[in-house]
C-alpha cells in the first residue's frame, strides 16, 4: 500500500499506467515495480513451474519482475521509471520481439582523469574529493537521481542536497544519471549506457582512474518456498518504504543472518507494521532492544523454513512454530558489486565475515571504496536451510530460471565438481538478471553440497546490465554502417541511371542500362561500343601510390615479380605482386614518371593493403632504400577512353597524345592539367586521361561532349570485366583466390628469372611447382548459347557422378560476348594447359554444360588492336 | 585560384548544421624527407613555411597547406629548399578536401566519432593529428580557440563524412 | 529435461596410459571415445588442467555445417556431419542437434560467385547445399532485410539445409559420458608443465600432480597448442587470438535458421531455449586473455542490425571470448610430429566446434596407428614445407 | 580498446592501429640458399607466447609508422620500453 506522506514520490503528478490491461496509479518518481507494489499487482509467473511470483528487490539484481513495455522486452520493472501511459506486460522470463527498434541511440568518446561510478555515499565523496582537487571527473550513476542507497534513508537528504551542489560548481566535474557503466575493458577503458528520452547514449571514456562505489546487492535466504508473492529482499522492502513511501505489508517477518535488515524492520515498524525478526544468529544482536523497544518481536537462533499462502504469502513456518503475515524480508547478507572490478581483471577473495567475494588485487588503476570493497556488516553463512520434510525441489536458488537446491544436488550426483559444471547443468545465473542475486548462493549451495571449505571462485564478464543491442549498434545504420566511397563523377553515374555494384567500400558504375534494356543487353551494347566506337569507364578508384626516391627502381624490382628499374622515363609496364606465400596478391600498371619518381597503380579492392604492404616491407625490411611513398588515389580521376575511335575523342581535348602504346604524356585535356596515358585493360586503342579529381566531373563531360558525334558509350564495371577476359587478362581476387602463382596463370614471361623478388623462393616448393596444379585456361561451351556460371565445377567427361565427385577445377569468369558472337568463360583447370582442346563438363543442378579447353585469350590474340 | 571547372567533393551539399562547412580546394603538398633545411613542426603540430601552413604527419611526413591554386609554387619552394637532398614533394590536394566545424559544438560534435581527448588542455589551437572520425580516416587540426577544426578527408569519404556530420550534429541545431 | 544421473567418475590418476590426451574440450574427449570405442585403446587419461569442456567449447556459438570449399575441408567436415547426425543415438544422450539449415549471404557480387562455386563443389562432395535468390532467402528466413537500398544488400545466399546447432555441454558431456564408461580417466584440474622424454622420443609429461607415463602424448588443447608444443621443443604455424560471441536473453522463437555473413562479419542462431546467439570477428591480436575489444561487438552488432531489423530490442546478456588457434591456411593441422610419441590436433581456428566428431574420430585413427586417417593426411604439418596448403582464406574470410 | 603508445603520435586507440604480427621475424638475405623447411619456417611459422610479445603494430590511421611494443598476451599490458 501507497503510505499517505514521505518519500521522493511528486504526489503532486499522479501518472497512470496499465499492466496486462489493468489500469492503476503511481506518481512520478516511482519505477514501475514501486508503483506495481504499491497496487499489490504479481509479477509474471514463472519460466517453467508457472509459480506466483512477485516483485523481489528494488533495482537491477530483480529476478522476477520482467516487463515488456510497448515494443521493448525483457525490462526489470524495478529499473523502468513510471511515466504516464506506460503500457506494461507481465513476462515470464522470455520476450518477444516485433518491432524494429526505431530510438535514436548514438556514441560518443570521453576522457577524463577519474571515472567514479556509482553516485551512493562512498562515489559521491570520492567524487568531491577529486573534483576539489580541480581533475576532470566524471560520476555515472544509473538511477535517474544521484544518492545510491542514501535515497533509501531520509536522514541523509541534506547531506546528499549539498553534496550534489557542490559537484555541479565544479566546471570539469561532469555528472551523468541514468548512465550504467556497464564494461569494464583493457587500458581503463570503459563503456557507459546511458538511458536518453527516446534511446540512449554509449559512453567510451578513456579514465586515469576508476574509483568503483558500486555498492552490493543483497542475497536471499534459501528456504523451501522462498519464491512466494511477498517474501523480498530486507533492504529492497526498506527502499520502497523510505524513497517510494510503499509499504509491501504490514504484518512482516524479517529473516536475517545479518544486522542489516533491523534498519528495514525498524522503519516498517515506524510505518506502523507489525513486525517479527528472526534472527538466525544464536547470539542475540545489539539491536534487538531497538526493535523490542519500538514495539517489534525478536527471536534469536530462529529462521524461516517455509511458507504458506496462494498466490502472495500469508504464514511462514519458524521451525515447528508457524507465524501470520503478508510479508517475509529476507537478508542472507550482501554482495559487493565486484562486476567491474572482475571484468577489470581484478582478483577476488572469499571473505569469511562477510561471507563475500572481495575484491583483492587491481590489475588495473581502479580502486573499489564503500560497499564495493566488502564494507559490510558481518554475517552468520547460511547456504541452505532445510526443510521440515527434507525436500529441498522449492528452495529456489535461481528464481528467474526456476532452479532449486534439488537441481544443484542433481548436478554434483552427476559427478560435476566444478561450479561452472553445475551453472551449466541447472542454467543458473543465465537468465536476464544474470544470476545477480543467484550467483554467490549457488557457490554455497555447491560448497556445501560436496563438502567444500569455501564456495567460489568465480568470474565477471561483460555488460553487467542487459545492454539492448540498438545502443551497441549505435548510428552505424543504414548508410552510416560503413563508408560509401563514391568518385568526382558519381553524380554522374547516378544521374545517367547506372546500376551500382560495392567493390571494397566504393561504390562503383556496374552498367549503364537504357529504358527497357536488361543487364544483358546492355552489356553486349556497352561492349560493342568498345570494341567497335568509343566506350568510356571511370577509373578513378584504382589506387595510385607515388614511389619517389633514388631507390625506387629497385624497390619496386624486389616487390614486383617483373623488373621495374630500366623502364624508361615517359613509359608504363604492366606488373604483378606476391605474398611472401608466392600467390598473386595484386596487379597493376607502374608509369616511370622521372629517373626518381614512380606511380604505381593498384586493384581497388587493395589500394590500401598495396600501399600498406609497401610501407611494411621499406620500414621494416629495407629501411635503407630512399624511396619515399604517398597515395595519390584521390588527387586523380582517372577516365579510361577504349576503342578505335578513342583517339578521335581523346584528340579533340588534349594538347598531345602519348606516342605509343605504353606511353604517357603530361599535358592538357579541355584545358586542364592532364596525364594521358597509352594503356589498355580491354585490347583496344585506348587512353587513360587522368585529372585532378577536382576536374574530373567537367573533363568526363567533355569526353562525352567531344565522343557524341561518335556514339560514344559509358560503360561499367561488368563490360570492363568482359573486354579484359576476352583477353584473357585476369582479375586479381575473380580468377585469382590466394592459390595462384603467376605460373598457374600462365605468366611465366612475367617471372623474372634474373630478379629476387618477393614470394620468388616459394614458387620452387615441391607442391607449388606441380606441373599439374590449377592453371588459367579458356573455355568455349560446345553450344555457343550456353552460359557456364561463374563457380562452376569442372570434371572430366567420362565422370561418375556419384559423390565425392573428383574436380578439376571452376569457372572463374564468364560471358556472353559481343565481339565472339557467342559465351565464353575462364577456368582455373587441374593441369589445364595439357588439357588445350579436351573437353571438360560442368555438373549443374540441372543440368551438365560441355566446353572445350583453350587458349584464355579469345579475342585479338596478335594484340593487333590496341594500336588502333 | 580556382577555375569555373572545378568541382569539390561536397559541392551540393547542403550543411543543415551552421557551424559545419566546407572549405574546397586548399593546396596540401605531401613532403617526405629525412632532413630539411627548414624547421619543420614536431609531432602533432601544426607550424608555418613562408606563409605555409606545415601539418605533421609523421615522423618524416608534413602536409603543407595554402590557398588554393598555391600548391605549383609549394612545390617549387620545396624543390628548391630540398636541393640535392633526397625527399619526397607530391601535390596532393585533390587528395582531400576539408571541412571546418566551429563554436560551442563543435567539441561534442566531433568527440561522437573522434577518439582523441579535444579538452583544451590536450588539444589546443595548432594541434593537429591523424586520427579516425567515425568510419574516415581524417587529419584534424584545431585553428583557434573557438574552437575551430579543420578535418581534411578523402574526397571519397567526403560525402560519408558530411551525413555523419549532420547525422552528429542534430541535437544541436 | 531429464539427464542420466551419472555422468562421469572423478579417477584417481594413474602413473601411465597408452596415450595421455592433453586438453579435455570437445576435441579431446571425441579423441579418447573414438580412441576406446573404434580402436579399443581405453587405457586412456584426458588431462585437463580447468573443468572439462570449459574452454572452446563453452564458449563457441554451437554452428554446425559442412560445406567447406576445398575438396579436403568438404570431406573431413562432411564426415563430421555424418557422425553430428547419429552421435544422440550413439552415445545415448540428446545433444539437442537441430538440423535447421544454415544459410551464407552474399552481399557482392564476388560473395555470389564465391557463393555458387560452393554450392557447386559441395555437390559434387556429396555435401548438400542450394543457392537461394534473395526471395528465397526470405521465405526460408522471413526477419531477414533483404531490401535492395541498404549498404550492403542480400544478393543470394548459400544454404546447407542439414547445417544447424547442437548444445555445446551436451555434447561434451555426452562424450565424456560415454569415454568414462568405456573406462578412459578424465582428469580435471591437471595442468601439464612439461614433457618426459626418452631419447628423442616424448614418452609421457609433467603436470602438477606429477609425471604420467604415456605410450602416446596427444596435444588438443586449440589455443594454447603453441605453448606445450613448445614445451617439446616444436614450433607450430600456429596463432592464438580472442573470438567473441555474445548471447540474448530469452526470446519467443523469432529466428528459424543460422544465418552467417561473412562480408559483414555476422553469424546468428536462436538457441533452444530462445536466447539469441552472436559471433564477432576474430580480434587481430595475439592474446591468452579470453577477452577481447569492444569495438569488434559493435561492429558487429551494427551488421546484425542492419541484417535483422526486429533484433534491435533484444539486450546483450554476456559477452566473451574464446581463444582460437588460427593456421596459415585456415585449416587444422592433425597429425603425428616430428617428436616422436608426439601428436598434435589444433589450427582449427573457427571451425572448431562443428568438426568436434570427425577431428576426435581421425585424431584416434592416427594416434592407434601411428599414421594419418585418408580425411587428415592433407592437414599435416608438412604442407607449410611443400606448399600443399588447403586454403579455407578465400571462402571464409571470417569463417565459422 | 586497447590504448596503444604510437612512438610518434603518442597514445592511441586500437582501431587506428593495424596488427604485424611477431616482430624481430628477418627476412632471410639470400631466399634462394634456404631449403624448403628453412623458407617454410620463414613464411609460417611465428611465436606465440603466453606472456610477453615483441610484436609489430602499424599506426594505420596515424603516421603509419611501423613500430615494435612489448605486450603481455595475458594481460594485454605493454611494457614500456626506452
Amino acid at each position: 500500500m501507497r503510505l499517505p506522506s514521505g518519500g521522493r514520490i511528486d504526489r503532486t503528478t499522479p501518472l497512470t499506467f496499465t499492466v496486462d490491461g489493468v489500469t492503476h496509479t503511481g506518481y512520478r518518481g516511482d519505477t514501475l515495480a514501486s508503483a506495481m507494489l504499491a497496487n499489490n499487482v504479481l509479477a509474471g509467473p514463472s519460466i517453467h513451474l508457472g509459480r506466483p511470483r512477485g516483485i523481489v528487490a528494488a533495482g537491477v539484481e530483480e529476478p522476477n519482475a520482467l516487463v515488456q513495455v510497448g515494443p521493448e522486452p525483457m525490462l526489470p520493472a524495478t529499473t523502468v521509471e513510471l511515466t504516464d501511459g506506460i503500457e506494461a506486460t507481465t513476462l515470464s522470463g522470455r520476450g518477444r520481439l516485433a518491432t524494429p527498434n526505431d530510438g535514436y541511440f548514438d556514441k560518443t568518446y570521453a576522457h577524463c582523469d577519474v571515472l567514479v561510478v556509482g553516485g551512493g555515499r562512498a562515489g559521491l565523496a570520492a567524487a568531491v574529493e577529486a573534483g576539489r582537487s580541480g581533475a576532470r571527473v566524471f560520476l555515472a550513476d544509473e538511477q535517474p537521481e544521484l544518492g545510491g542507497s542514501l535515497l533509501s534513508t531520509p536522514d541523509t537528504w541534506e547531506w546528499l542536497d549539498t553534496v550534489v551542489a557542490e559537484l555541479a560548481s565544479f566546471p570539469e566535474t561532469r555528472v551523468l544519471t541514468r548512465a550504467t557503466v556497464f564494461g569494464y575493458y583493457d587500458h581503463n577503458y570503459l563503456s557507459i549506457a546511458q538511458r536518453r528520452p527516446g534511446g540512449g547514449r554509449l559512453w567510451h571514456v578513456r579514465a586515469g582512474r576508476v574509483v568503483l562505489a558500486t555498492g552490493a546487492h543483497e542475497r536471499p535466504l534459501v528456504f523451501a518456498g522462498n519464491d512466494r508473492p511477498g517474501v523480498m529482499l530486507a533492504g529492497a522492502v526498506r527502499t520502497y518504504l523510505n524513497r517510494y513511501a510503499v509499504r509491501p505489508g504490514r504484518r512482516a517477518v524479517v529473516c536475517t543472518n545479518n544486522d542489516s535488515a533491523y534498519a528495514t524492520a525498524l522503519d516498517l515498524l515506524e510505518s506502523g507494521a507489525e513486525v517479527l525478526v528472526a534472527d538466525v544468529r544464536d547470539e542475540e544482536s545489539a539491536l534487538a532492544a531497538l526493535v523490542r523497544s519500538a514495539g517489534g518481536e525478536v527471536r534469536a537462533g530462529t529462521t524461516v523454513t517455509g511458507t504458506t499462502g496462494s498466490p502472495w504469502v500469508t504464514s511462514v513456518s519458524l521451525g515447528s512454530e508457524t507465524a501470520d503475515c503478508d510479508l517475509v524480508a529476507v537478508s542472507g547478507g550482501w554482495n559487493p558489486v565486484v562486476h567491474l572490478h572482475s571484468q577489470a581483471g581484478g582478483t577476488l577473495r572469499y571473505d569469511d565475515a562477510t561471507a563475500a567475494f572481495v575484491p583483492d588485487v587491481a590489475r588495473q588503476a581502479h580502486v573499489s571504496v564503500g560497499s564495493a570493497n566488502g564494507e559490510l556488516d558481518p554475517v552468520h553463512p547460511l547456504w541452505t536451510i532445510p526443510a521440515a520434510d527434507g525436500s529441498w525441489d522449492t528452495h529456489f536458488v535461481d528464481q528467474q530460471r526456476d532452479a532449486t537446491v534439488a537441481d544443484v544436488l542433481r548436478a554434483t550426483g552427476a559427478g560435476m565438481r566444478s561450479a561452472e559444471h553445475v551453472k551449466r547443468y541447472t542454467t543458473i545465473g543465465t537468465a536476464h538478471d544474470q544470476g545477480k542475486t543467484a550467483g554467490v548462493n549457488t557457490l554455497g549451495v555447491i560448497a556445501e553440497a560436496l563438502g567444500a571449505g569455501t564456495p567460489g571462485p568465480t568470474t565477471y564478464r561483460p555488460p553487467y546490465t542487459p545492454v539492448p543491442f540498438a545502443l551497441l549498434a549505435g548510428r552505424d545504420r543504414g548508410a552510416l554502417l560503413d563508408p560509401a566511397r563514391v568518385t568526382p563523377i558519381h553524380a554522374w553515374h547516378v544521374a545517367r541511371g547506372a546500376e551500382f555494384e560495392n567493390v571494397g567500400q566504393w561504390r562503383r558504375p556496374w552498367y549503364y542500362p537504357l529504358p527497357g534494356e536488361t543487364m544483358t543487353e546492355a552489356v553486349l551494347r556497352e561492349c560493342r561500343a568498345a570494341r567497335e566506337g568509343v566506350g568510356v569507364q571511370d577509373a578513378s578508384t584504382l589506387g595510385k601510390i607515388e614511389l619517389v626516391g633514388p631507390d625506387a627502381g629497385e624497390f619496386l624490382n624486389r616487390m614486383y615479380t617483373n623488373a621495374f628499374a630500366k623502364l624508361p622515363v615517359g613509359t608504363a609496364r604492366y606488373g604483378m605482386m606476391c605474398t611472401a606465400d608466392g600467390m598473386v596478391f595484386d596487379d597493376g600498371v607502374v608509369l616511370r614518371l622521372a629517373e626518381d619518381r614512380y606511380l604505381a597503380t593498384t586493384t581497388t579492392g587493395n589500394a590500401a593493403a598495396v600501399l600498406d604492404h609497401f610501407e611494411e616491407w621499406l620500414q621494416t625490411e629495407w629501411p635503407d632504400l630512399r624511396v619515399h611513398c604517398t597515395s595519390v588515389t584521390e588527387q586523380w580521376a582517372t577516365i579510361a577512353v577504349v576503342g578505335p575511335l578513342s583517339g578521335r575523342v581523346v584528340g579533340a581535348l588534349a594538347a598531345d597524345l602519348p606516342p605509343k602504346f605504353m606511353a604517357f604524356v603530361d599535358t592538357t585535356v579541355h584545358g586542364v592539367p592532364a596525364r594521358v596515358a597509352r594503356i589498355s585493360f580491354s585490347g583496344e586503342l585506348a587512353y587513360e586521361v587522368n585529372v585532378a579529381g577536382w576536374h574530373g566531373l567537367a573533363v568526363w563531360e567533355a569526353v562525352m561532349a567531344a565522343g557524341e558525334e561518335f556514339g560514344i558509350t559509358p560503360y561499367g564495371t561488368e563490360t570492363m570485366h568482359v573486354l579484359r577476359a576476352e583477353k584473357g587478362y585476369p582479375i586479381v581476387g575473380q580468377d585469382t583466390d590466394g592459390t595462384v602463382t603467376p605460373l598457374d596463370l600462365g605468366m611465366d614471361w612475367i617471372v623474372s628469372k634474373r630478379k629476387s623478388f618477393v614470394g620468388k623462393r616459394s614458387l620452387r616448393r615441391p607442391d607449388t611447382a606441380r606441373p599439374d596444379r590449377k592453371q588459367l585456361v579458356g573455355l568455349l561451351p560446345v553450344d555457343p548459347d550456353d552460359l557456364l556460371p561463374e563457380g562452376a565445377q569442372l570434371v572430366a567427361p567420362d565422370t561418375p557422378l556419384d559423390p565425392p565427385v573428383p574436380m578439376l577445377g571452376h569457372v572463374t569468369s564468364s560471358y556472353r560476348s559481343a565481339a565472339l558472337g557467342r559465351t565464353f568463360a575462364l577456368a582455373l583447370l587441374r593441369s589445364g594447359r595439357d588439357r588445350l582442346g579436351q573437353v571438360v563438363h560442368a555438373p549443374l543442378a540441372d543440368r551438365t554444360i560441355a566446353a572445350i579447353v583453350t587458349e584464355p585469350v579469345f579475342y585479338d590474340p596478335e594484340g593487333t588492336r590496341r594500336d588502333g | 585560384m580556382t577555375d569555373d571547372l572545378m568541382r569539390s567533393p561536397l559541392a551540393g551539399v547542403t550543411f543543415t548544421a551552421p557551424f559545419v562547412r566546407e572549405l574546397p580546394f586548399l593546396a596540401m603538398v605531401n613532403l617526405r624527407v629525412g632532413t630539411f633545411p627548414h624547421p619543420l613542426p614536431g609531432p602533432n603540430r601544426v607550424g608555418t613555411l613562408d606563409g605555409r601552413d606545415v601539418l605533421w604527419l609523421g615522423p618524416d611526413e608534413w602536409l603543407v597547406v595554402g590557398p588554393p591554386g598555391d600548391a605549383p609554387a609549394i612545390e617549387t619552394l620545396l624543390h628548391q629548399a630540398l636541393g640535392d637532398t633526397h625527399g619526397s614533394v607530391v601535390d596532393v590536394s585533390a587528395n582531400r578536401t576539408t571541412l571546418a566545424v566551429s563554436g560551442p559544438h563543435a567539441r561534442d560534435t566531433l568527440a561522437k566519432g573522434c577518439p582523441l581527448d579535444l579538452h583544451p588542455s590536450v588539444f589546443g589551437p595548432g594541434h593537429c593529428a591523424q586520427t579516425l572520425l567515425a568510419r574516415a580516416q581524417v587529419v584534424l587540426r584545431q585553428v583557434d580557440a573557438d574552437p575551430t577544426y579543420h578535418v581534411l578527408v578523402r574526397g571519397s569519404f567526403a560525402p560519408y563524412l558530411a551525413e555523419w556530420l549532420a547525422d552528429a550534429t542534430r541535437e544541436f541545431w | 529435461m531429464t539427464h542420466p544421473d551419472r555422468l562421469w567418475r572423478n579417477p584417481c590418476l594413474k602413473w601411465s596410459y597408452d596415450v595421455v590426451i592433453v586438453g579435455g574440450g570437445g576435441h579431446g574427449l571425441a579423441t579418447a571415445y573414438y580412441l576406446a570405442r573404434e580402436h579399443g585403446i581405453t587405457n586412456v587419461a584426458v588431462l585437463e588442467k580447468g573443468w572439462l569442456a570449459g574452454g572452446n567449447m563453452a564458449r563457441n556459438t554451437t554452428i554446425i555445417r559442412s560445406n567447406y570449399l576445398m575438396d579436403e575441408s568438404a570431406a573431413i567436415y562432411e564426415h563430421a556431419m555424418k557422425l553430428w547426425e547419429g552421435l544422440s543415438d550413439e552415445l545415448d544422450y540428446d545433444i539437442l542437434f537441430s538440423q535447421r539449415g544454415v544459410l551464407n549471404l552474399a552481399h557482392t557480387l564476388g560473395d555470389v560467385r564465391e557463393g555458387v562455386r560452393r554450392v557447386n563443389a559441395n555437390r559434387l562432395n556429396g555435401v548438400d547445399a542450394e543457392w537461394l535468390t534473395p526471395d528465397q532467402v526470405k521465405e526460408f528466413c522471413p526477419i531477414v532485410d533483404i531490401s535492395p537500398d541498404v549498404r550492403y544488400p542480400v544478393l543470394g545466399a548459400t544454404l546447407q539445409p542439414r547445417g544447424g546447432i547442437a548444445k555445446h555441454d551436451h555434447v561434451a558431456w555426452a562424450y565424456a559420458r560415454a569415454a568414462d564408461r568405456l573406462g578412459v580417466d578424465l582428469v580435471q584440474g591437471c595442468e601439464v608443465t612439461g614433457f618426459v622424454r626418452s631419447g628423442g622420443r616424448v614418452v609421457g609429461v609433467d603436470t602438477n600432480r606429477g609425471p604420467i607415463r604415456a605410450g602416446a602424448v596427444a596435444l588438443a588443447s586449440a589455443g594454447h597448442s603453441s605453448v606445450l608444443a613448445s614445451l617439446a621443443g616444436l614450433r607450430l604455424p600456429i596463432q592464438s587470438h580472442p573470438l567473441q560471441a555474445m548471447v540474448s536473453e530469452l526470446l519467443e522463437p523469432v529466428h528459424p535458421c543460422v544465418v552467417m555473413s561473412n562480408h559483414v562479419h555476422v553469424y546468428v542462431s536462436q538457441a533452444h531455449k530462445g536466447e539469441l546467439v552472436l559471433g564477432a570477428g576474430i580480434d587481430p591480436f595475439n592474446s591468452y586473455a579470453q577477452r577481447g575489444s569492444v569495438h569488434v561487438v559493435e561492429h558487429q552488432l551494427a551488421a546484425a542490425l542492419e541484417l535483422f531489423p526486429v533484433f534491435g530490442h533484444a539486450h546483450v546478456l554476456r559477452t566473451w571470448a574464446g581463444i582460437v588457434d588460427t593456421s596459415p591456411d585456415a585449416s587444422p593441422i592433425v597429425g603425428p610430429t616430428p617428436v616422436p610419441g608426439l601428436y598434435v590436433n589444433c589450427g582449427w581456428g573457427t571451425g572448431g566446434f562443428k568438426a568436434t566428431p570427425a577431428s576426435g574420430w581421425v585424431y584416434a585413427h592416427t594416434i592407434a596407428h601411428g599414421e594419418p586417417h585418408a580425411l587428415n593426411r592433407p592437414f599435416g604439418l608438412d604442407r607449410f614445407t611443400t606448399g600443399a596448403l588447403v586454403d579455407e582464406h578465400g571462402a571464409a574470410a571470417v569463417a565459422h | 580498446m586497447l590504448l596503444i603508445r604510437c612512438p610518434w603520435c603518442g597514445p592511441r586507440n586500437e582501431v587506428e592501429f593495424s596488427y604485424g604480427g611477431a616482430a624481430d621475424v628477418v627476412y632471410p638475405p639470400d631466399p634462394d640458399a634456404l631449403s624448403d623447411a628453412e623458407w617454410g619456417e620463414y613464411v609460417f611459422v611465428r611465436d606465440n607466447p603466453r606472456g610477453p610479445f615483441a610484436e609489430r603494430w602499424v599506426h594505420t590511421a596515424g603516421c603509419r609508422r611501423w613500430f615494435r611494443a612489448v605486450r603481455n598476451t595475458v594481460t594485454h599490458e605493454f611494457r614500456e620500453e626506452s
